[in-house]
């Protein structure tokens, strides 16, 4: 039995891939586990990262600086009434949510933090997450239907007709990032996730600045399609609070309506990884062609560990800061405990055998964290578009621009 | 002049909701609890898809009676209820109440006092339209804008404040006058927040005037010709964005109005994109009144002689004022008695909210959301 | 237990078909008979992915094929009937008579 | 990837598929009937994983359960199905049809058991790490011609649908 777990440790593969249940179960358990915390502090960076930019302070009041407060949030909905609606389709109303759930967090099994962090890798990787988050539509079209209500039908209508409608430019522009796969030596391209990112290790480019301006542009329509796919500002018109009240989940509440901004959040985090294993090379580390070396490896080795030693300064600075009073004790014995715990962790990352193995996935976390601040930023800057100008820039703006880019990059590759 | 759009036929509400795909014809109830309308005033929205055919609006949700109250009370114990109309704007409410009154008693504010009027009048005008801007550019989605003009606005409600104790219900006039003299400082404060605030116009305008997304909202949606306003009695920046010049500050001066060099800020198009302009210019004009004002500020007395028991002679007087939103305008029957034998209010936002079916026919909901922000009405004005 | 073999594929695909054709000539109701048709095709397409486990990849693809075919298929369907709801209010097919209305 | 619980994968997916296609041709509801539907073609998508057929199961998420299927949906949402519901489900030919289908069947049943021989009980394995690669051959090269008739016939299908749905004819 030992034998049966530990032998994954030897293969150079992911645990899909080497077969070895135990331990892909060991990875779904860490992915998911993952995912969720990193919706829970999503949710506590966009509250406090948006308060900011509106010149509020956010959640302060649930533990220090409020970074207790997304499991206050969590435990509120989960203890709150669950209403279904008299005349709603009882079983379709427990389903659609868990479908857009399930939907965005199967796409994880695919991908790769990492060389070998990856619960599997398919060799129809990048072909199945985007069919797999395609399913959350039905989820929308369900949940708008089942609520028995005019405001869900007309924002389920609109949320699906939007994300097929961006669908179409989302999957052009990620069909132009697969053919340049295919100018490897081997002349194969790959649809396989880690296949992308190695294709892009073995051409020395991350695909942003391949062929120039045509990575570049590619990579600008999958971003703008993917905040319209998940539904985000300024695209967010199926959850138009000022028009629709909420959209598709105007009757949901407490548990289920949870399960939807799980999803919603999950499916983020999932197009972002997809961005950035298709342009921004995914786990490797920034310049690896041009700082090549044992040195400058070190150097970026080192990244991890110093982000979390700055994070643990910013913690222990607002400890100092912290009102000497009393009624702020334990928020500042809770921060400090925070601070510490940062500061433990960067001090653990300095550690060599661990540095090592996880530098890929810091690369690739903070490249995700990267467009999750970016997401935050259209949120906190955007007017919402209107219905039919979104339709318009989806069909007639992002459409016949992400076919050129296509074509040119099949002109590229050929003629280069 | 071209004719106005004949007034379109009022909604058949009867007719059941027939097949979504059949009739292709909606019946969308939004509001009175809607987070976009503004307080409690409920549209019938008749939909076919995204298509509004149009639009009936459900008053009176928050409808107190107080023109009745009006008839029940002395004129000076009825001067504080009108400031609960126009709950954002309610100095200027004060300020129409106060100078029909005057009308009625043929008496005179001393210059001083119209002065004061005219500042907080000014500054309350500010306060309106951040409050307008904030809260529409939240309809159409933007968000940050909204903590922008709340911070903003927050310093006009501390002069306020400190000029006679309330924030937002004032009360700060009194007929013949007002009954405080400005605090230490006032103009100091007065003089620090116009240098303050052009600023942060600019901070909006940055945000949202060349914001595409914004143009795209804004422009050619919920147009409505001069023509049009004028059949409806459409007032205040609706009617000036489509073009026509009519602002009382300059048409019948009140006030301390003439003493003062200020433009009127004009439209061409009558849409959204005009009337968001044209707002904003307000406040920059706006700012430009309450310089002269603060800086010519006269020595004097603020009180006129009134006497103790108000008995105003029998008959009847008409005064309006520009008010943020328009022009208010209040008609008061006397019968020689110390109350009024009837009160009648013409609030701006209960006019202008008639033209919202004709703005919105054949654009899309989303229009509708952008054209209730552009009305700026307040439902406290509408029902009263 | 029996290893998997194609025969099994086959069975399963032969108890879809059989499931869909009687869809198709028992239900009244428009859409569920189309959805009864793509169970039809699905059956195929089990059978074809099986057969190409036996004799190379063309099953693979001709599956695909099929597929394209019946989004081909259901589009012009569903558009049928929403022309046909439109004119009648119904979804039955049994009231599908006329040849021209 | 060496195949684990081959047999207990198989009889579950196979069980789903069943399942889902009896739910799909008895529901009152036709969003019932599609939800069982998108199930089933889950399920079906995995048994192709099963048969090293990875592509087509791709395929067969993305647009049988992400694409036909929300059309499906969406036309149920578009034409009132109430009516419809409190109607009887089934019509008169229920019994003969029925009988008919399941006359098919046996008629597959002998087949099988009569062309057993035909199937080798196993298989040669397919290499499943270039799939997609193979089938993006085939479907460029000796396909090419009908994959081009393919995407015209999905032209003629788009126009014919939008001429057919448009509001006045």
């Amino acid at each position: 039995m030992l034998d049966y777990v530990t032998s994954y440790l030897s293969s150079n593969t992911t645990p899909g891939q080497a077969g070895n249940l135990v331990w892909a179960l060991i990875y779904i358990l860490i992915v998911f586990g993952g995912v969720s915390v990193a919706v829970m502090a999503m949710n506590w960076l966009e509250r406090k990262a948006l308060a900011h930019f509106q010149i509020r302070l956010g959640p302060m009041r649930v533990g220090p600086h409020g970074l207790l407060q997304p499991i206050a949030d969590a435990i509120k909905l989960l203890t709150k009434e669950d209403i279904i609606p008299e005349r709603a389709d009882r079983l379709v109303f427990w389903i659609a949510p868990l479908i857009i759930l399930c939907a965005s967090f199967a796409v994880y099994v695919v991908i790769p933090f990492g060389p070998t962090h990856a619960i599997t890798d398919l060799n129809i990787g990048i072909l199945f997450m985007l069919g797999v988050s395609s399913l959350s539509v039905l989820g929308v079209v369900m949940a708008g239907w089942a609520s028995n209500s005019h405001y869900p039908l007309i924002g389920s209508l609109r949320s699906s007709a939007q994300m097929i409608s961006y669908e179409v430019a989302m999957g052009l522009a990620v069909v132009s990032a697969i053919l340049m796969t295919s100018l490897n030596p081997s002349g194969t391209g790959t649809l396989s996730m880690i296949g992308i990112v190695e294709a892009q290790q073995q051409q020395q480019i991350w695909y942003l600045f391949k062929f120039f301006p045509l990575g570049f542009i590619a990579f600008a329509i999958f971003a703008i399609a993917m905040v319209a796919e998940t539904n985000r500002a300024p695209f967010d018109l199926p959850e138009a609070e000022s028009e629709l009240t909420a959209g598709f989940h105007t009757e949901y509440s407490g548990l289920r309506w949870s399960l939807f901004m799980l999803g919603e959040y999950a499916a983020m985090i999932a197009v972002s990884s997809i961005a950035v294993t298709l342009w921004l090379g995914g786990w490797l580390r920034p310049f690896p062609n041009a700082l090549t070396g044992a040195t400058w490896d070190l150097a970026f080795s080192l990244f991890p560990g110093f982000l979390f030693l700055s994070l643990a300064a910013v913690a222990w600075v607002g400890v100092i800061r912290m009102p000497k009073h009393p009624y702020f004790r334990i928020q500042t014995l809770g921060l400090a405990g925070f601070g510490s715990v940062l500061g433990l962790i960067g001090l653990v990352l300095f550690v060599p055998p661990v540095r090592d193995r996880i530098q890929d996935i810091f690369w690739f976390t903070a490249k995700v964290a990267f467009f999750m601040y970016m997401y935050i930023w259209y949120r906190a800057t955007f007017p919402r578009y209107r219905f039919d100008q979104l339709m318009r820039v989806g069909w007639k703006v992002l459409l016949p621009i992400s076919l050129a880019v296509l074509i040119g990059t099949a002109v590229a590759g050929m003629v280069l | 002049m071209p004719d106005s759009t004949p007034h379109p036929s009022p909604l058949e509400l009867g007719s059941p909701d027939k097949t979504f795909l059949d009739s292709n014809e909606l019946i969308l109830n939004m509001g009175p609890q809607h987070p976009a309308t503004h307080g409690v005033l409920r549209v019938i929205l008749k939909l076919d898809g995204e298509k509004v055919l149009g639009v009936e609006c459900v008053i009176g949700y928050l409808h107190r009676g107080v023109e009745k109250i009006g008839e029940n009370r002395t004129y000076a114990m009825f001067n504080p209820y009108v400031d609960r109309m126009d709950y954002v704007a309610a100095v200027s409410n004060g300020l129409g109440y106060c100078e029909t009154v005057e009308k009625l008693l043929q008496i005179e504010a001393p210059p001083r006092a119209n002065y004061i009027r005219v500042i907080l009048t000014e500054l309350n005008r500010l306060a309106s339209h951040m409050l307008w801007l904030g809260t529409h550019a939240l309809d159409i989605g933007a968000m940050t804008p909204l903590f922008y003009t709340f911070r903003d606005r927050e310093e006009i409600l501390k002069i306020f404040e400190k000029y006679c104790g309330a924030r937002l219900t004032t009360h700060a006039f009194r007929i013949g006058g007002c009954l405080y003299e400005t605090y230490d400082g006032f103009e100091h404060d007065v003089k620090k927040f116009i240098d303050f605030v052009p600023p942060k116009i600019d901070e909006y305008e940055e945000l949202l005037t060349s914001n595409r997304i914004w143009v795209e909202r804004t422009k050619n949606v919920g147009n409505i010709s001069a023509a049009d306003c004028k059949a409806l009695g459409v007032t205040g920046p609706v009617l000036r964005a489509s073009g026509v010049k009519w602002d009382i500050r300059k048409a019948l001066p009140y006030a301390a109005y003439p003493d003062f060099d200020f433009e009127i800020p004009v439209g061409a198009n009558g849409d959204t994109y005009d009337r968001y302009l044209v707002r904003m210019q307000e406040m920059r004009q706006s700012l430009r009144i309450i310089r002269q004002a603060v800086e010519g500020l006269p020595e004097g007395p603020i009180m006129a002689k009134v006497p103790k028991v108000m008995k105003p002679p029998a008959g009847e007087v008409y005064h309006s004022i520009e008010a943020p939103k328009g022009e208010l305008g209040y008609f008061i029957v006397s019968d020689g008695s110390t109350q009024p034998y009837r009160v009648r209010v013409r609030p701006p936002s209960f006019v202008n909210l008639q033209a919202l079916d004709l703005m919105v026919r054949g654009q899309l909901v989303a229009d509708v959301i952008a054209v209730i922000g552009t009305l700026d009405i307040v439902l406290g004005e509408v029902d009263r | 237990m029996v290893p998997i073999t194609t025969l099994h594929y086959l069975v399963v695909a032969a108890a879809l078909f059989m499931l869909g054709v009687i869809g198709v000539l028992t239900r009244r109701n428009v859409v569920i008979v189309l959805m009864s048709i793509e169970l039809i095709l699905n059956a195929v397409n089990l059978n074809l992915v099986a057969f190409s486990r036996l004799w190379g990849l063309h099953g693979q693809i001709f599956a695909i094929f099929v597929i394209t075919d019946a989004a081909a298929e259901a589009a012009v369907g569903l558009g049928i009937l929403i022309a046909f709801f439109r004119n009648k209010e119904t979804v039955n097919i049994d009231e599908v008579d006329l040849l021209k209305w | 990837m060496t195949p684990v619980a081959t047999p207990f994968f198989f009889y579950f997916l196979a069980a789903l598929t069943l399942l889902s296609a009896i739910l799909v041709i008895t529901r009152k509801n036709a969003v019932h009937s599609a939800l069982a539907l998108i199930l089933g073609l889950l399920a079906q998508a995995g048994l192709y994983l099963m048969l090293y057929a990875p592509f087509v199961a791709g395929v067969q998420i993305i647009l049988y359960a992400g694409g036909i299927m929300v059309l499906f949906l969406f036309v149920i949402m578009l034409v009132n199905l109430e009516r419809s519901q409190k109607e009887e489900q089934f019509n008169r030919q229920k019994v003969a049809g029925t009988l008919a289908a399941i006359a098919l069947g046996g008629l597959f049943v002998a087949v099988f058991i009569r062309g057993k021989a035909l199937f080798p009980a196993s298989s040669n394995q397919i290499a499943e790490g270039s799939n997609t690669q193979q089938v993006g051959e085939l479907l460029y090269g000796q396909y090419m011609f009908a994959f081009e008739i393919a995407s015209l016939l999905l032209l003629v299908a788009i126009i014919g649908a939008v001429v057919m749905a448009k509001k006045r004819i």
